[in-house]
């Protein structure tokens, strides 16, 4: 543990802000239609938090509140979600990614409205989950025995 | 619009840009690398590309950086060159 | 002359045989005995085949089947013809004799890897009676590359150093010259759209200028390395170091037979007489390949191993027959027709035993042969016949195909061919009588035993032996070479 | 000499993408630290981005966000920038970012395996465990320069 | 109904199902590791499918265009099937099945442990470069260049411990520089037109052929492809990235990834710019063939060098391109032909042969070509099935590499470029050269150790897929007419007559 | 090895400056890509097509959809690659 991370000051900030982080990264991603912002910006932002906590109270604390599974159902759900919705359209008789023909809302333009905002919350799962991982993997090992795991297993 | 911001900008990023592949010490640079990054989003900002650089804020000032420095506490901190 | 065109699938049949036999031989590996039944069954099956279709190319007709088009325009084609047929009669009867002549051989020098040894033979023939039949450049290159590339594991059979060496020298030599084959196929085919042999010639190609012409044509007889031309000939000689039933099949069977094979196709079927005779190509190949006659005749004098004099004597032999289809008249033509088979059955019988001696006696070296008849008489006498055959002395045929050829040279009023022929038996005589001399007449170092080589050598021999001497006691025996020859030769010079 | 101020004056923003652009590049293929090739290559990047970014850009444009209501009625008197280049760019930065880490990922690897992250002391090890490569090393050397 | 929706759709799925089953793999990896190769074999089958349907289609009834959210372009992305890219989608998907396959038993043991994101990242490898493929949409291009790029790196890093990596972090530098200067001409060519539909491009630039813009464009395309598909002096990465990355990353990527930056590279010239721009007005076509000369003939020589027999497959790629884009910039339609026949015949061969290295890797963990003494008895079906690939890369006749050899000399000859016909001459006597020596120590002699030998032949699930593809050297060799009449021919022409994609 | 890469990148600077001259100037709207009629297109129906103002948006996930999935599977590849190549534990 280093001194910036023992620093009671810091850890209670941070402890304080990372709510409001979240937070405005779903302002942002839902915010996405009208304005700057959207799902990438959104999911980088929500992955900025944890990785900011993380760095805080280590990794093996963060991964506690967000565990690899969660991880990879995040990574794999966004994507899923953004090409189901495309499916979706093909079972409607339209074309790969094609709003209109889905029978959401009285019109095209609401339907793609929300199915926008659908797309972009998958993007933004898709894209927390995948910066979050890779600040995981690329940080330094915290404990012994991952240090020295590729010996092991290759 | 205002020119004399906008080249002075742009010749930050010159600045920046070869500061960070010439300096020595690997963490300086990917600081100056996270700068050259937040004036190319202001520089956009100033384009009227608001959605890019505010992507290139989060991303290339932002995740970026943090990728570079979580790499080089794992590396060495020192370039030859 | 009008030839009718039967559409038959037996060519393919005849070419498949061998093929189907290697992987039998392949998956009966383990037993010997049924192994080489598999080689047998074959090879008189693939007879067979071959002589069935013998009665139509008598009567006059061709026989065509065509197999698939590899690429548009391109079909793998296969027709007999007079001319293929005359191979392929040879090499296919001359496969049961080898056959017969490897399981004496190979049995007695306890030879490794034999399995690999008769599945290589037997896609060696499947090549050679393809390259028989092929109807067009093409079909004859791809069985002219199978060929090298089967034959090459029996080159290099025993795997020493210098086997692999020779191997790679083989290699070189016939692969470097299949890409002159192919680059002036597929010239051939640029200029006029086909590549079909025709009897006489390719129509198209006369209308090419006259120095494309002859570039074709050094080309394509760069591509026929494999008829030992000098200076393409040394892996020939080389080539000695393999097993001698391989030295048989290929000086006799297949490989060098279907280099000159292929030549003469190329100079009657693809330039063909007429453009032969008008663009004066034939005279300045037939002054080439009598250097190579004299030259290689010179070489084989030197030689004190059997195998590599009697590798140089083909050498010298191929290009009598290369010659006879040089000299554009119905007599030379029909005498470098007829040289083809009765050279390859007097050289197997030559080759053959040479084995013998190798096999009983242990001796490759003429110098060691003092008195060896002593031991080994019927052997001896059989290649006494070849020999004489080869300098063209009856009772073996040479003499009549010679008699054709110097018939050819002198109708053209060229001196100097005739004067090359001579001189090349007279040197013939002086390479292969020392031999026998030797052999019958001088006085064996230390007592020797009657003691003949085993009987599936033995058999093998006699008989080729007793077929050259029919060739030039009866040469004109009904439906035998020299009529299939006639018709040959009336084929490509349109019946004068 | 006035010709040559109005185009430098004119076309500023592209004069220093240019430079940009080489000083990444360069980084690229000549710092023999891995990690500045990377730096590198995110300058270079860049500076490709800034080139859309300034193809996009219109003379009294404002940005490409509809203002709200009054699109139908004053759509003709707005100059919006033009979004494609935009859209383009956004979708190139992620690029961008994922190439780094892996990147990244890779250099740390290397770390792992040579300690260290100098392209010579790296290539040195390769040549003393591996006496085949050597040969190609060799190679490789003379085909660049 | 619910069939038209299908078939409908097919362009789109073409794509859309190896993408969501590369997200679906970790799910499912999670659920049951053994289900993953399942899961992406059944995948691969499908796509193959999928992409036979396609060409067939394309063949029947004519380009395929397929709107992506019924934009109609250039407003939105649209797909576009011709006959070029059709043709090469096939063989992704086949190669790809084929590999698939290959790769249960291989990964098991190459990369124990990382088998569930091999797995998906494979599936992501044929997704980019099949939406490479049959995109008709410039910047879509390049988005799925990238999804290619990352996964190749990711699958040649995890090969041999050490060199992998360093291998493929060269190879991803040169890749992004490759990739910048793709984009760089995206940027370029979007400047002047204003359009990022290839068709559209190729109807408006004909009028701005003067601009130095388009040169400049031109030129960035050729030198970003020349790097993705090694041509000659920019080969560097390519050896060491083959020789280094897993058995079955190596036959994908040296099968395929080549060939795709071969297509984009013809798709440019030809489906973006003009054949009169190329050919005509800067004489791009010439230079390439230039360029491919040297690399067929230093591409053979390097590989006789090579006693590593992945690297020496890997220098034969390096002359192999040279053919391809002989052919290809020889600009006449049978040269074309050839071109475009030896990105199917290269595919199949150098895929089997870069399995056959894998399976004999697998059994005796021996890559040096002078071990491979008495190998020819161990596993005879491997080494036969590297006896028809190796003769076909010599082009004996009655192989693949026959036919195209055929086209590319009688393509020069018609172009007049006899030097050409000399080289490809030449080559396959190196190719001969290189192939033999490893013939030699296969079906010759004995190891020294060992006194009998026993056979060992590799897992029957990696047979399967090598005999295949030497079946096809040969099925290839004998029948290329169908692929030519069908496809390669109209193609030609197409590319090279009428210029313009219909 | 400097010498040479300094020549490769002057030879591709002096390309781009080359090129440089025929590219529109900065802020025109007379520009090629400013003029095709897809901007204009975008500017006029994006609110009523996908019923957002901000036309970035409609364009990212609506027009080029298919590329904002595309650059999803990039980001994905990447986590997966770097998960693959420094994966700690058995996965």
């Amino acid at each position: 543990m280093s001194d910036i991370q023992q620093s009671i000051i810091i850890r209670t900030i941070v402890r304080i802000m990372i709510p409001f982080i979240l937070l405005f990264s779903l302002y942002v991603i839902m915010h996405g239609a009208s304005g700057p912002g959207g799902g990438f910006q959104g999911g980088v932002i929500f992955g900025a938090g944890i990785i900011l906590y993380a760095m805080i109270y280590g990794i093996e604390e963060a991964k506690k509140k967000i565990s690899d599974k969660a991880n990879r159902i995040l990574a794999s759900g966004g994507l899923v979600l953004y090409a189901g919705t495309g499916l979706l359209a093909i079972l409607f008789g339209g074309m790969f990614l094609e709003y209109g023909v889905i029978p959401l809302m009285p019109t095209t333009a609401y339907t793609a409205k929300i199915l926008i905002d659908v797309v972009e919350i998958g993007i933004g799962m898709t894209v927390l989950a995948v910066m979050i991982s890779l600040f995981f993997d690329i940080s330094p090992p915290e404990t012994e025995e991952d240090m020295h795991i590729h010996e092991e297993v290759e | 619009m205002i020119w004399i911001l906008d080249i002075t900008l742009l010749l930050f990023l010159v600045i920046c840009a070869v500061a960070a592949i010439t300096i020595k010490d690997l963490l300086s640079a990917v600081v100056i690398l996270s700068a050259y990054s937040l004036i190319m989003a202001i520089v956009w900002v100033e384009m009227r590309a608001v959605d890019v650089a505010f992507t290139e804020a989060a991303v290339g000032a932002g995740i970026t950086t943090v990728l570079f420095i979580a790499a080089l506490a794992r590396t060495e901190g020192r370039s030859e060159d | 002359m009008v030839t009718d065109n039967i559409q038959s699938i037996t060519p393919v049949l005849a070419v498949l045989v061998s093929a189907i036999a290697s992987v039998l031989i392949l998956a009966f590996g383990r037993y010997p005995n049924i192994r080489e039944g598999w080689t047998f069954v074959a090879a008189f099956i693939k007879f067979g085949l071959v002589l069935s279709m013998l009665p139509l190319i008598l009567a006059g007709k061709t026989i065509t089947y065509t197999l698939v088009e590899i690429l548009p325009n391109i079909p793998i084609t296969f027709k007999v013809d007079a001319f293929g047929e005359l191979f392929a009669i040879t090499a296919s009867f001359l496969w049961i004799l080898t056959t017969a002549y490897s399981i004496g051989y190979m049995r007695s020098l306890k030879e490794h890897a034999q399995t690999r040894y008769y599945f290589c033979f037997a896609i060696a023939l499947s090549s050679a009676i393809g390259i028989a039949y092929s109807a067009n450049l093409v079909t004859l290159f791809l069985f002219y590359e199978m060929l090298t590339i089967s034959t090459y594991p029996l080159v290099a059979h025993i795997e020493t150093k210098e086997a692999i060496d020779a191997g790679r020298k083989y290699l070189v030599y016939l692969m470097g010259s299949g890409v002159a084959l192919l680059f002036s196929t597929i010239l051939v085919y640029y200029y006029t759209g086909t590549t079909d042999f025709a009897f006489s010639g390719i129509a198209g190609l006369a209308l090419i200028p006259k120095a494309t012409l002859a570039f074709l044509f050094v080309m394509f007889m760069i591509g026929c390395a494999k008829a030992g031309f000098m200076p393409l000939h040394s892996w020939l000689p080389a080539a000695m170091i393999a097993p001698t039933p391989v030295s048989a099949l290929l000086h006799a069977v297949a490989v060098v037979t279907a280099g000159v094979f292929t030549a003469v196709r190329i100079i009657l079927y693809i330039f063909g007489v007429e453009l032969m005779k008008s663009s004066g190509l034939w005279l300045y190949m037939a002054y080439f390949v009598s250097i190579t006659i004299i030259l290689a005749s010179i070489y084989a004098l030197s030689q004190n191993n059997l195998k590599k004099r009697l590798a140089y004597s083909t050498v010298s032999q191929l290009s009598y027959i290369v010659l006879g289809a040089l000299l554009i008249t119905p007599h030379g033509i029909t005498g470098g027709m007829l040289h083809m088979p009765y050279h390859a059955f007097m050289k197997i019988t030559l080759f053959m035993c040479a084995g013998a001696l190798i096999v009983t006696a242990k001796k490759e070296n003429i110098s060691e042969m003092n008195g060896i008849a002593r031991q080994m008489p019927i052997t001896m006498i059989a290649f006494t016949i070849g020999a004489l055959g080869m300098i063209g002395m009856p009772p073996a045929g040479g003499y009549v195909t010679k008699w054709y050829l110097l018939l050819g040279a002198a109708e053209l009023d060229q001196m100097i061919l005739v004067g090359v022929l001579l001189i090349s038996a007279v040197l013939n005589a002086a390479y292969f009588f020392p031999v026998v001399y030797i052999a019958f007449f001088k006085e064996p170092d230390h007592e020797l035993k009657y003691n003949e080589a085993p009987m599936f050598m033995l058999v093998p021999i006699v008989i080729t032996a007793i077929i050259s001497i029919s060739f030039g006691v009866w040469p004109d025996a009904p439906g035998f070479f020299y009529d299939i020859v006639s018709i040959a030769v009336a084929n490509v010079t349109g019946g004068i | 000499m006035a010709g040559i101020i109005d185009i430098v004056y004119a076309e500023y923003n592209y004069w220093i993408y240019v430079t940009l652009m080489m000083i990444g590049f360069y980084a690229m293929i000549a710092k023999k630290n891995l990690i500045k090739k990377v730096i590198g290559a995110n300058i270079f990047q860049t500076a490709i981005f800034l080139f859309y970014i300034s193809l996009s850009d219109i003379k009294g444009g404002t940005e490409p966000i509809l203002l709200h209501g009054e699109t139908s009625t004053h759509a003709a008197d707005i100059i919006y920038t033009n979004p494609v280049p935009h859209v383009l760019i956004l979708t190139a930065i992620v690029v961008s970012v994922s190439t780094t880490a892996l990147a990244l990922a890779l250099i740390i690897r290397i770390y792992e395996e040579y300690g260290s992250i100098e392209e010579d002391v790296i290539l040195a090890a390769r040549r003393k465990l591996n006496p085949e490569f050597s040969e190609y090393a060799r190679q490789s050397e003379v085909d660049s320069q | 109904m619910t069939f038209d929706i299908i078939t409908n759709n097919l362009p789109a799925l073409t794509v859309i199902i190896p993408l969501i089953a590369g997200f679906l793999t970790p799910i499912i990896g999670w659920i049951n590791r053994k289900l993953c190769w399942y899961h992406v074999m059944l995948t691969m089958f499908i796509v193959f499918l999928i992409t036979a349907s396609n060409l067939l289609t394309v063949i029947n009834t004519g380009t395929i265009h397929y709107q992506f959210g019924g934009w109609a372009p250039p407003f939105g992305i649209e797909y576009v099937i011709d006959l070029l890219n059709g043709f090469v989608c096939i063989i992704i998907a086949f190669i790809g099945l084929m590999v698939s396959i290959y790769s249960k038993e291989s990964i098991k043991k190459e990369l124990p442990g990382k088998t569930i994101p091999y797995y998906s990242i494979y599936l992501l490898l044929v997704t980019g470069l099949m939406g490479m493929t049959i995109t008709g949409d410039i910047f879509n291009f390049y988005v799925f260049l990238e999804i290619s790029s990352l996964t190749a790196y990711a699958l040649i890093a995890i090969g041999d411990r050490k060199d992998g990596i360093v291998a493929s972090f060269n190879y991803l530098i040169m890749g992004t520089v490759a990739a910048s200067f793709i984009l760089l001409g995206i940027g370029y060519l979007y400047a002047v037109t204003g359009t990022l539909n290839m068709a559209d491009m190729q109807n408006i630039l004909p009028t701005i052929y003067d601009n130095k813009v388009v040169l400049a464009a031109l030129a960035f395309f050729m030198a970003g492809f020349s790097i993705k598909v090694g041509l000659f002096p920019l080969h560097t990465w390519l050896p060491d990235a083959y020789t280094h990355a897993p058995s079955t990353s190596s036959a994908l990527i040296a099968g395929l990834m080549t060939k795709v930056g071969a297509y984009a590279m013809i798709r440019f010239m030809f489906g973006v710019f003009t054949p009169a721009f190329v050919i005509d007005m800067t004489r791009m076509t010439e230079i390439l063939t230039w360029a491919a000369a040297l690399a067929i003939i230093v591409g053979s020589v390097l590989a006789i060098a090579q006693s590593d027999m992945k690297r020496m497959l890997a220098y034969s790629s390096v002359s192999q391109i040279g053919y391809i884009l002989l052919g290809v910039g020889l600009a006449n339609v049978i040269g074309m032909q050839g071109g475009l026949l030896h990105i199917l015949n290269h595919a199949v061969m150098k895929s089997a042969l870069f399995l056959v290295a894998g399976a004999i890797f697998y059994r005796t963990g021996i890559r040096n070509i002078h071990q491979f003494k008495g190998l020819g008895k161990r596993m005879p079906v491997t080494t036969t099935v590297f006896l028809i690939a190796g003769l076909s890369m010599i082009g004996v006749p009655g192989t693949v590499g026959f036919t195209s050899k055929w086209y590319l000399v009688l393509g020069s000859m018609e172009a007049g470029m006899w030097i050409f016909v000399l080289i490809i001459l030449a080559s396959s006597l190196l190719n001969l050269a290189y192939f033999w020596r490893v013939f030699d120590n296969i079906w010759f002699g004995h190891p020294h150790e060992v006194e009998k030998i026993k056979r060992d032949e590799a897992p029957l699930s990696m047979l399967i897929p090598m005999v295949i593809l030497a079946g096809l050297c040969i099925f290839f060799g004998i029948f290329a007419y169908y692929p030519l009449h069908y496809i390669l021919e109209p193609l030609s022409n197409m590319l090279l007559g009428i210029g313009v994609l219909p | 090895m400097k010498l040479a890469a300094l020549f490769v990148v002057i030879l591709t600077g002096a390309m781009l400056i080359y090129a440089g001259q025929d590219l529109p100037a900065f802020g025109d709207s007379e520009s090629p890509a400013y003029q095709h009629r897809m901007t204009q297109y975008f500017i006029e129906n994006a609110e009523s097509e996908s019923g957002v103002t901000n036309i970035v948006t409609a364009l990212l996930a609506n027009y080029r959809g298919y590329d904002t999935l595309g650059e999803t599977a990039v980001i994905f590849t990447a986590g997966m690659s770097v998960l693959m190549l420094l994966r700690r534990r058995e996965l």
